[in-house]
């Protein structure tokens, strides 16, 4: 069937190829690594080899110019390798400690700070938002700009008590870290889908459909004929699912799309397990192009914590310690019914013991 | 004045601006020109422009593209169509200058000359362009050594950190079984044939680096079985240098309180640690990780919808983890068997064990119920007796 | 050889027998004796001889005798009907020799001599009589100044621990709110009216001595609102006799970290101490309660029957506990209004917040949210907003 | 409609009259305790007043004879005051320090061991039983009286980590603190009801009674013109529920009923808030009178737990600090997936974490 020349299923180029000379001589006999100052690290070999790595920031959504850009450098100071981490930055990898400096000034020339080891704030991970997605209840890379730009002090210093890693995802699907993360930033959606009756038998299977709401308010109706749905308003919390599988049930409503705002998540197992985002501000006003109010509140949490961590305490391993009740007085923010859980593992949520500070 | 007066407010500040990157292949690239007035107008009117992706791929793949097509084609008609090319990256992202350059290359012929530098799930994803251009852009890329990711309900990309490569507490090869699983799994991973996603993630220690717990259904995390080894008189260089604060900064936190420190000697009660890494962590030239080492299998993590977020949790506290993996592929294998029997439509097999109950699916895949699966037995007495005793 | 071999058995050993005080009033009781027989062949054949009990009770009264009826009455006639009648303890279960002399006399004359003290809801429980003398006790019990207890859905006896009268840990009279309450709500305590039952337990302070927050859907727990009364004489004296090692038994027990000890001088930042009790309950002459004093009222508790156990949960974290106890009973009212609105049939208290969601009861019946409410907020996104703007 | 003499709704007696003249005097204005030695407690008041308090243990089920040596004890001793406790334990109290030995000794040759105070374990909180209740999957009382036979050391000591208290309930209803104590021993069926179906119709609403089952396990059914229901058997987990709300629904089954044992239970909101008890061995079976297997596997967690646990350490927080892995280890029992919850809170039992130690 495929063309003689179409080849299928080869699955990516081997990394071997990929890897640094000093990278592929000392693969597992790492020994030891130091942080030698804000995006630098040293990694020493067991043969006593030393690799140098420079991280610095990137927006993500980069065009090829700019890889380009990354490129030169590497060819320059790297001989010709370099990599981008799980959180998005790119790194510099050399053999040469002479060559840090170097790299570190023309990548500030470039406009790409250089940070995110250690007790930072690294890249936020994201994910498309009005650039690319249909889902989107706010922008991804644009909340990412605007909130790294007053943040970028944590990023380029490691001067925060533990790590701190941000997550943006643009709707509920969560595309990304944002159920597990120091503080999450969401786009949310706050009123029913509204319904295509028209299009909607053509477009959409009735059962699926019906079947895709986790509250059971998609309803299989027929008007004038023409088989469609019904939302019972009261059930729907808006989660969007159901126009995830049916295209004719949009959700989304300008007035009313937003942000809320999540803390205390963790993935890493060092001290205390992995663990999930809480809800600390149920919403906030999407306000393009900088989303101040957004920035203000994430600004305000990560200063809060700052100032009251002890050192290596995450942010979840913060509140942990002095409790939620402290982490809204000391933010200062509002406590709601909306923050009190009412899904399906609620009640393991409730303060079930007189453990109350005054 | 500017026709996009609110983004080009993005262009300014220290981070490095995405606005800034559209803008530079805007100038060559009508695409991206009409991305900027898209854009601009979603800014305006707080709405996504796409609409609800339709159904395009390359011949003979199910999947690997994403098709997006926006509401605004007579405005904006080079942005009519949009869709991503999801590119399967090399193991934790490791490139050479020349594979970089081969794939810019192809996509400033065919497409927006936009990436994203990776997708979430780890692709090396290149953003925008139009139906026509997939073929070739496929027929390019597999010519040259590359080959599509996935999406749609298939193995998505597996990603894994960079382990060995660079990393001193890695417990196993990431980067060795990234590759290997993917060219294991093609098949499953170009032709959604699932109930629903499937998504592998590789961290080579309980760091976990890709954040596997968090977001795949088959975490693999290195651990090890034995003592975490020790390096006395690096102890108390770093004791010395007052760069360490033992007794407060590590032996305090460490979690299960199985340290201690009388000023001069460190003692770890290695049969009560937990390996959370993190003494390790602060002090890894005088600690690392155990001799003894391997991987931990945890399934089930994703977002929350429908049913609520989960995190992956333990199945196989314990396995070697080396070449060619056969243990670890009988189990995936057994695993898929059940998940494809037993799972419901866009049901991910974690959302599927919650839903069979966890013991039953360990006993259905053929492993031994064990306390490391869980951090607490059961507190209800709802407990379904399968063996009783009948009249004689 | 003895009719009842088996359970003779149970005769001997340290602990005080049961079987001892039945077959001492069996001598004298016919129930008694076929009470014997019956659980002498449950043993046997290892399963109860009661059936499913009837509906008995008193004139006027819905609740407050438990029908039970055997599934042997050729063999053990005496026992055939075996009602309980639940007597409403005096509070705390204090008693004066001649109040229960006068309860031994009357049980003596209508039923089987045999009581339970106490019930674990806290009834001075007469086990076993037949329905013709329901009556004739009552009569006799009300004309004596007693009265029953709580059966069926109606409010349950209420109990309460011995708090002022003998606890230096008291931060409200737990004794008379009890008494107060159980007249209060005599109405609803005989006529079960509820969706279900609804029990009322008053602890003095957070040790909880009557377990108020594992078993009552009201749970009524005293606290403080200001500082820890600390007498540093006593502390340095408990330190001083070795007594109490406050470095290990008390600061590293904390559970919110918030003492400090130097050697000699005990810092508590009380701003940051969750009243746990227990630095109060090692030193007790030490540390007391502080003097700003009153309850804290939690709901929900109730055994795992159907949707698996609940505790209760925090919904007023303070509030002043003094006759005649206006705010709390307003606040009980509206509570019971909700319920008896919105509770489904044989559900409980604890199980309605959870199904309508804790949030929507609390502004329901009048009250702010507040975070003392919940461990932790909410973790999955789902959350209906209520309000939102509409288009102009 | 009542009878002229026939009083109602008059409540209980007024609480003052069964004080001890001490008690009254000082009724919130103790002081301090001391626990002088197991089972005798010292308060002391503000005015200087001294109370002494004897407990001894009560096997609950008591004859108004055992009653009234009680009161012969307490007219002699106290004034003719007494209590009981809220574990059903029986009090003196008297102001006369030099009453306490008396006391004692005559609690002893009546057979009523003094203890329970501290660090010890106090009486057991049951239920009914085959002594009185139809749903019954095993005694009660029987199960009291021998397990406490074999743990009577610690209730006539203070020598155990902290307080341990233990609780039985005959059937899931769990009329009592099953949920909530150190150690359970809960009877439990094992096999689905069976239907009268000759009796069903009548004596039950079918409504209800399908509404009863958590499980959506009973249905419906006509058989041979009558009305009835049938019961799914894979669905049903054996609760019993059923059988509460319809009588032509038993579910004893003398082969299967036995027992579970729960651990690590607490109430009081001392250091840890308060927690349910958990699964630590799925079933033993019913062997009157003496229920060897059940006081035996009691006994061994009561002696790991002493052996292992620091001072002030229940049985709960023991076992978070050593973690359940050690306590299978440690107690030698067996780990089966009837351990792994499977109910509706399932998923926060999970460990998702890699904290596991080997
Ligand atoms: C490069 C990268 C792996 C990769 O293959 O790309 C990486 C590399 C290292 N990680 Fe990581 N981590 C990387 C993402 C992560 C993630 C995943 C994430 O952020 O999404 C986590 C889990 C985050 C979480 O818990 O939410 C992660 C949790 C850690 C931790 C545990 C921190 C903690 O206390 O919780 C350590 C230990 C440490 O830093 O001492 C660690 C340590 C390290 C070390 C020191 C390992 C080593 O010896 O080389 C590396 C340098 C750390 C640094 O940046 O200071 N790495 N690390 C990733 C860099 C992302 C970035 O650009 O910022
Ligand atoms: C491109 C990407 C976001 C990004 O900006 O990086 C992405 C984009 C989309 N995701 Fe995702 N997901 C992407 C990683 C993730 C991740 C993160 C991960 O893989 O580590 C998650 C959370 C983890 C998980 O799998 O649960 C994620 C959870 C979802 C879900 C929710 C699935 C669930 O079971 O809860 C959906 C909804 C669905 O599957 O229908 C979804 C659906 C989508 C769709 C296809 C929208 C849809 O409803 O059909 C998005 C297409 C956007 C577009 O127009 O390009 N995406 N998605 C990521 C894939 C890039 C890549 O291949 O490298
Ligand atoms: C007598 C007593 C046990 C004892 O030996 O002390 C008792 C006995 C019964 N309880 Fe109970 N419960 C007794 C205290 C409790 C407690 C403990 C408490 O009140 O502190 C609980 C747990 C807390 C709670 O309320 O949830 C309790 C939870 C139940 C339940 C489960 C209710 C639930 O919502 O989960 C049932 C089933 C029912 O209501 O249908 C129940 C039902 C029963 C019935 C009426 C049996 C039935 O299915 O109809 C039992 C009658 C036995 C008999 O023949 O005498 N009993 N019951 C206790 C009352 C004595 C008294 O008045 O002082
Ligand atoms: C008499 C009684 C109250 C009553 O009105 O009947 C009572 C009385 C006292 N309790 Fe209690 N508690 C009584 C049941 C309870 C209960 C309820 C239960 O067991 O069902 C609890 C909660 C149990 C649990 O957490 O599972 C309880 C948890 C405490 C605690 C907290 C212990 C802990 O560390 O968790 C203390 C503090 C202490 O002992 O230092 C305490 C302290 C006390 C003190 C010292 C209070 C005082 O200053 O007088 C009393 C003597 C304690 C002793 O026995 O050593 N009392 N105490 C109850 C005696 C029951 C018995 O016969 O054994
Ligand atoms: S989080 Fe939602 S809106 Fe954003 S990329 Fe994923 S599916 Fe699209
Ligand atoms: S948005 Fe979610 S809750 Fe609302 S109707 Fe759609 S699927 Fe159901
Ligand atoms: S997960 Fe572990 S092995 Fe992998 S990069 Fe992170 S610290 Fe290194
Ligand atoms: S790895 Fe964690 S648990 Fe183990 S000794 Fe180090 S800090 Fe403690
Ligand atoms: S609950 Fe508190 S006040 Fe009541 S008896 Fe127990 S320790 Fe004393
Ligand atoms: S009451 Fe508890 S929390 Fe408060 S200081 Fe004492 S031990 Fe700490
Ligand atoms: S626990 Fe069950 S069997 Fe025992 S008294 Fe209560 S309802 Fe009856
Ligand atoms: S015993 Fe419980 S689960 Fe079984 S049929 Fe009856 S109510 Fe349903």
């Amino acid at each position: 069937m495929a063309a003689p020349k179409r080849k299928t299923d080869i699955g990516p180029p081997h990394y071997e190829q990929m890897l640094h000379p000093m990278v592929k001589a000392n693969y597992g006999k790492w020994k030891y690594h130091e942080k030698v100052k804000p995006g630098v690290l040293m990694h020493v070999s067991e043969t006593g080899d030393k690799l140098y790595t420079v991280r610095a920031a990137s927006s993500r959504l980069v065009s090829i110019d700019k890889i380009r850009d990354f490129c030169n450098l590497a060819d320059k100071y790297c001989d010709g390798y370099l990599r981008f981490t799980s959180r998005n930055n790119v790194e510099f990898m050399t053999d040469k400690e002479a060559n840090v400096q170097p790299i570190i000034d023309e990548l500030s020339k470039m406009g790409h700070p250089v940070g995110g080891t250690g007790n930072s704030i690294s890249n936020i991970v994201h994910t498309q938002g009005w650039v690319h997605c249909h889902s989107s209840a706010t922008d991804a890379s644009g909340v990412v700009k605007a909130t790294m730009d007053e943040l970028i002090d944590y990023f380029t210093s490691m001067k925060l008590p533990a790590h701190l890693r941000i997550a943006v995802a643009c709707c509920l699907n969560m595309c990304g870290a944002v159920h597990c993360s120091d503080i999450a930033i969401l786009g949310i959606h706050r009123t029913p889908p509204t319904i295509d009756n028209d299009k909607l038998g053509n477009l959409c299977e009735i059962p699926s459909t019906v079947a895709s709401c986790p509250k059971a308010a998609i309803r299989p109706k027929v008007i004038e004929g023409k088989k469609t749905v019904e939302v019972v308003e009261d059930l729907c919390m808006y989660c969007g699912n159901c126009y995830t599988v049916c295209p004719a049930m949009p959700i989304a409503n300008p007035l009313n799309d937003g942000i809320s705002i999540w803390v205390g998540g963790k993935v890493s197992n060092s001290r205390h397990a992995p663990m999930f985002s809480k809800l600390a501000i149920p919403y906030l006003p999407n306000n393009p192009p900088r989303w101040p109010e957004v920035t203000g509140a994430v600004k305000n949490i990560v200063e809060t914590y700052a100032k009251d961590a002890k050192k290596y305490e995450r942010v979840g391993e913060w509140i942990n310690r002095i409790g939620w009740q402290k982490f809204f007085e000391k933010t200062g923010l509002e406590f709601t019914k909306y923050h009190i859980d009412d899904y399906t593992l609620a009640s393991s949520t409730y303060n079930s013991s007189t453990h109350v500070k005054f | 004045m500017s026709d996009t007066p609110m983004i080009d407010q993005l262009e300014t500040g220290p981070w490095p601006s995405f606005i800034k990157d559209i803008k530079r292949m805007a100038a060559k690239n009508a695409m991206c020109k009409d991305l900027l007035g898209l854009l601009e107008m979603s800014y305006k009117d707080k709405r996504t422009h796409w609409k609800h992706g339709g159904i395009v791929g390359v011949r003979g793949y199910g999947g690997g593209i994403i098709g997006r097509y926006s509401d605004s084609p007579e405005k904006f008609p080079n942005v009519s169509h949009f869709h991503t090319v999801r590119v399967n990256q090399p193991s934790a992202w490791f490139y050479n200058t020349g594979a970089l350059r081969y794939l810019c290359d192809l996509w400033e012929k065919h497409g927006s000359g936009l990436t994203n530098l990776h997708g979430s799930t780890g692709d090396f994803v290149m953003l925008g362009t139009t139906t026509d251009q997939l073929e070739p852009i496929f027929t390019d890329l597999s010519e040259h050594g590359w080959d599509l990711g996935g999406s749609g309900s298939d193995v998505r990309t597996p990603s894994c950190c960079n382990g060995m490569a660079r990393c001193e507490f890695a417990c196993y090869d990431t980067m060795n079984l990234c590759y290997d699983l993917t060219n294991e799994y093609q098949d499953e991973l170009h032709r959604p044939a699932f109930p629903y996603k499937f998504k592998f993630k590789m961290s080579g220690c309980p760091n976990d680096c890709v954040a596997s717990i968090a977001r795949s259904d088959c975490s693999i995390i290195g651990t090890w079985r034995d003592d975490i080894q020790q390096d006395n008189a690096a102890v108390t260089e770093y004791a010395k240098g007052g760069k360490v604060d033992i007794a407060n900064d590590v032996v305090a936190k460490c979690p299960t309180g199985c340290m201690s420190w009388d000023g001069s000697k460190l003692s770890i009660d290695n049969k009560n640690c937990n390996r959370c890494m993190h003494c390790i962590n602060v002090m890894p030239k005088a600690l690392r990780p155990g001799k003894d080492k391997g991987a931990m299998i945890l399934l089930g993590a994703k977002a929350p919808i429908v049913q609520g977020a989960l995190l992956s949790s333990v199945i196989v506290p314990f396995i070697k983890m080396e070449p060619p993996y056969e243990e670890f592929k009988d189990l995936i294998r057994r695993i898929w068997e059940f998940w494809d029997e037993h799972g419901e439509n866009r049901e991910r097999i974690g959302e599927m064990i919650v839903r069979i109950g966890k013991g039953n699916f360990v006993e259905e895949i053929g492993l031994e119920p064990l306390p490391a699966m869980i951090k607490e037995p059961r507190s209800n007495p709802y407990i379904f007796y399968e063996e009783y005793f009948e009249e004689e």
